[in-house]
């Protein structure tokens, strides 16, 4: 294919990076500036990343019909789900493009088969936060002490039939909750904050190119 | 005259609480579907917002948005297709907005409003406050230094990122609980309906099955 | 009419200096130094080793996944440090002879993942061991919690920026059996990675984690970098609230 | 067993006990003692105290995105009110209240059980009457206290107000003895709207994430009382002392994290047991 030659694939790499240079830091600065006309092209030019990125969808939907049509055929693992997998993509991808989402059959697909695997989906995590707290609170280091208790004290504090046992319970969630809970939030925020600015600046300068897959030497 | 929709209801959820069982069939049927159907959902939202931006401004005249929107797809179809090389092209200009959106959102929202926030007098109104205010500035204090990775701290200012170690613990055991309550109330909705809708016809059903597949399974190994 | 947004001077002063730090560094000292800066140990990518290892001997796969952030959010850099660490993780599996599955949820980030994973095979001369269909798009990777039970994953990354499914991932993967590998920098999924996986990536580690891996003179000079301007905040936050316990906020108001 | 076995094999046996102690209050509600607090007691309180022949506003603005959060409070209330000698006048100023109202009478999964206002012993449109949905948010919310008759036709059989004999107590906001919203938002115009302007007492029923905001307005003596979220719903529940829908969510809400408090003390007890048994 033409861009595996080392030529091409250099030249194609330092262009990417170029564009994301020079975009990216008139982005950075057209934050700054009161100028109509910067800051209508900065606003087109984040309706155009949209327009792309919704567009990119097509190269899902490409992957999912090749992988699991080539999984039909071949009568590979789980091909019945598969093809249940095919008709489930086609159908209202049809329905959905031609009809739009108002279509009936669509609500009526998206309300009732699709809702309620996805609230149950989202409900598992009422299952998991029990199984987590159970396999991970455990006294094993200072650190996880603090974990566990403070779980436990807010807990206890949001379900109000220990309000009935002890008001305190309340009191105590709520100011661990205002305060205790602040505190480590804002440092762990500042951090985050930092170190999303240095790596921002190293993707801008093209320094962080790990996600362009370069080739890495070997590491000896 | 049972619906129909709560029959579904029943038996979409009750299919997907089956793996907290083991991985079955009925859970992988459901799981395909959910895949499938998203995936079509995903690519009418992305169509949607593409007309929105790009096509419509075209059918009042401006014809440079429809320039935008075919080159847009132009760009997605043939620049995948082809090599990793050339996708690198599309793909600069969104990681170029990405980054600077994530810079921007870091400096102003949250690196400089946290900092103005750590800077709050230590004297309040009440004693309670006081101790309070001083909590929070000396624990976002310790905390971010927690964070410091190129100096090796030794000697009594360790004490400075271990503190910080355990308020981050405080953050993360308040935090999981408060989420925790919100998804339980979540799952308890689910459960409601479950029992209190004719999807409770499924559960019998699920409950069989759970049971043979006990019996099968303990019956294989003592063969 | 051209002017300046004057809200925004105390964040354009912020960045002037982050600016002025990182080209100093990493331009000047960077360039010059060919040793790198020493990081603290990260015990997650420690620990990715000995999973990858753990992998090999029980012939079971491992399960990567760059997090939920597509591209044009406030969360893109952490996207894009997933798949840095992502490039480190497979190159791994494929110097041991590994299997990797990767699942993504974001359609214009799926064909990097690919390549991603491809060149780290290139990598290791190992392009015949690259399996295309354990690249899988999956609109919803909470899909994934079924997945991993089903190939019985050994080890499993949870890397990049999670919303509500990084427990679903997590206990999935603790129910298969697998080591929870995590790394998160989204706020509020914090407690449930840090929680439930055996090692994770706290916040600002997860930036810090592919200087560390590639221990690369200039990008660790960046990490160098940050310290300084954590320096500069930690003695800020010091000033101001001396100077507002003392009554005067003028340099409070500053940061608003 | 090892640890590890014992923790591998538990995570099922602990999701059968979820499911089954989470069951058992909503096959029958078991009404946990529940503290009220002070605010869903002072509601209560305040329609309770008023004089039989009050005209009460029951507004409808909440929707099914907020689940039985909202719902069930606005049938708590309704409950309580067509228990009451009131003039009970329900408006929706929620695009979604016309059908939350019917749902909240036929019974829901958002609301509970049906809401029979003839076992009440009340009769449409003399003792209690549903006005109709008004669009436009800020200003409907105005345009409604200025003139109560706005909708010129009642929302349930479609007729003229002027055939309703309880619409003769209900012209204008002079005749409000008291506004109940159940909303999602809105609520500082309510308060510009209802109370500053003409000082009608307010009762709110608000979801949890937005009740921090709305604290001041009750310090400020602005709006009486304030239903906040599930908990308020339940806790309503029992003082009118008709445990529903909401009563049982909060059971199985209670029953659930107290088991992972309790889930969370046994795990390590097991710990310290395996640990002492491994050192020893």
């Amino acid at each position: 294919m033409i861009g595996d030659e080392i030529v091409p694939e250099l030249r194609m790499r330092d262009i990417a990076l170029l564009i994301t240079f020079t975009l990216g830091f008139f982005m950075v600065f057209e934050y700054f500036l009161v100028w109509p006309e910067v800051n209508s092209a900065a606003t087109n030019f984040t309706r155009v990343c949209t327009a792309l990125a919704g567009l990119s969808a097509i190269v899902g939907v490409g992957n999912l019909t090749r992988t699991h049509s080539k999984n039909v055929i071949r009568r590979g693992s789980n091909w019945i789900p598969s093809m249940l997998l095919l008709i489930s993509l086609w159908i209202p991808l049809i329905i959905g493009l031609f009809l739009t989402r108002k279509d009936p059959t669509y609500v009526y697909l998206y309300n009732n088969l699709y809702t309620p695997v996805s609230q149950a989906f989202f409900a598992l995590l009422g299952f998991y936060i029990l199984s987590g707290a159970f396999r991970t609170f455990r006294a094993k280091s200072t650190d996880s002490i603090f974990l566990l208790i403070t779980a436990a004290l807010v807990f206890m504090g949001n379900s109000p039939v220990t309000g009935s046992i002890w008001p305190g319970f309340q009191a105590i969630k709520v100011w661990i909750m205002d305060n205790a809970n602040s505190a480590g939030y804002r440092g762990v925020i500042m951090g985050v904050a930092i170190g999303t600015i240095v790596t921002s600046l190293r993707i801008l300068i093209g320094r962080e190119t790990g996600y362009l897959a370069e080739r890495r030497a070997r590491a000896e | 005259m049972v619906s129909v929709v709560y029959i579904l209801y029943g038996i979409g959820a009750l299919a997907i609480w089956s793996l907290l069982y083991r991985e079955n069939i009925f859970y992988r049927c459901a799981e395909y579907f959910y895949v499938g159907f998203y995936g079509a959902h995903l690519l009418v939202l992305g169509w949607e917002s593409a007309l929105s931006i790009a096509w419509t401004p075209v059918t009042r005249g401006e014809y440079l948005w429809g320039g935008i929107f075919i080159l847009a797809l132009g760009f997605i179809l043939f620049f995948y297709s082809k090599t990793r090389a050339f996708y690198m092209i599309p793909i600069s200009l969104i990681v170029a907005l990405g980054t600077a959106l994530g810079m921007r959102g870091a400096i102003h929202a949250q690196l400089l409003g946290q900092i103005g926030g750590s800077m709050s007098s230590l004297i309040k109104a009440t004693f309670m406050d006081s101790f309070n205010t001083t909590l929070i500035t000396v624990g976002s204090f310790c905390t971010l230094s927690y964070f410091i990775f190129t100096r090796q701290i030794k000697g009594p200012i360790y004490v400075i990122p271990r503190i910080g170690r355990i308020f981050i613990m405080v953050t993360v055991g308040a935090a999981y609980a408060n989420t925790g309550t919100g998804r339980l109330a979540n799952y308890s909705g689910i459960l409601l309906n479950l029992w209190q809708t004719d999807a409770v016809y499924i559960i019998p059903v699920a409950l069989a099955f759970i049971l043979f597949d006990i019996i099968w399974r303990k019956t294989k190994k003592n063969i | 009419m051209v002017a300046v947004v004057t809200g925004r001077m105390t964040v354009f002063a912020f960045l002037l200096l982050f600016l002025v730090i990182l080209v100093y560094l990493v331009i000047i000292q960077g360039e010059r130094r060919k040793k790198f800066f020493p990081i603290r140990r990260l015990p997650a990518m420690d620990a990715s080793e000995e999973a990858v290892g753990r992998a090999v001997e029980m012939g079971r796969p491992i399960h990567y996944t760059p997090g939920t952030a597509v591209l044009t959010r406030m969360e893109a850099p952490q996207t894009l440090a997933a798949l840095s660490i992502l490039g480190y993780v497979a190159g791994l599996a494929a110097r041991n002879g590994a299997r990797i599955i990767t699942t993504c949820q974001m359609p214009e980030v799926f064909p990097m993942v690919f390549e991603v994973v491809r060149e780290a095979f290139i990598a290791e001369d190992k392009l015949d061991m690259f399996v295309e269909e354990d690249m899988i798009f999956l609109p919803q990777l909470k899909a994934a919690a079924g997945l991993m039970q089903r190939e019985k994953v050994a080890a499993n990354f949870l890397i990049g920026a999670f919303w509500h499914e990084s427990l679903v991932l997590a206990e999935a993967g603790a129910a298969a059996g697998a080591i929870n590998i995590g790394g998160v920098a989204t706020m509020h999924q914090l407690p449930f990675l840090v929680a439930c996986c055996d090692y994770c990536l706290i916040g600002e580690e997860l930036f810090a984690a592919s200087a560390y891996i590639t221990k690369d003179p200039v990008m660790t000079s960046t990490i160098a970098g940050q310290d300084y301007i954590k320096f500069i905040t930690l003695a800020l936050i010091i000033l101001g609230t001396l100077l507002s316990t003392l009554g005067l906020p003028q340099l409070r108001n500053l940061f608003g | 067993m090892s640890l590890k076995k014992i923790s591998g094999l538990d995570a099922r046996y602990l999701y059968l006990i979820l499911l089954i102690l989470s069951s058992i209050p909503i096959l029958m509600p078991l009404g946990l003692p529940l503290a009220p607090s002070a605010l869903t007691r002072s509601a209560y309180d305040f329609i309770e105290n008023l004089p039989p022949g009050s005209v009460v506003i029951l507004d409808a603005q909440h929707s099914t995105g907020y689940g039985p959060e909202l719902g069930t409070q606005f049938a708590a209330l309704m409950k309580h009110l067509l228990s009451r000698p009131l003039k009970v006048v329900i408006v929706a100023l929620g695009a979604e209240g016309p059908m939350l109202v019917d749902m909240t009478f036929k019974g829901s999964t958002l609301s509970g059980s049906p809401i029979n206002p003839d076992a009440y012993g009340k009769v449409y449109g003399e003792d209690y009457i549903f006005v109709g949905y008004i669009a436009g948010g800020e200003t409907a919310i105005a345009a409604f206290a200025r003139n109560s008759w706005i909708t010129e036709v009642d929302g349930e059989q479609k007729k003229p107000l002027s055939e309703f004999p309880i619409m003769e107590y209900c012209k204008t906001v002079d005749d409000w003895s008291l506004a109940i919203s159940v909303s999602g938002g809105n609520f500082e115009q309510m308060v510009a709207q209802w109370y500053s302007a003409y000082g009608t007492p307010i009762i709110f029923g608000a979801p949890g994430v937005s009740a921090p905001r709305l604290y001041p307005y009750i310090g400020a003596g602005q709006v009486v009382a304030m239903l906040v979220s599930l908990t308020g719903a339940a806790e309503y529940e029992l003082l009118i002392r008709k445990p529903g829908l909401a009563a049982s969510l909060m059971d199985v809400l209670n029953l659930a994290q107290l088991l992972i408090v309790a889930s969370i003390v046994i795990g390590n007890i097991i710990y310290f047991a395996t640990r002492q048994g491994g050192r020893a």
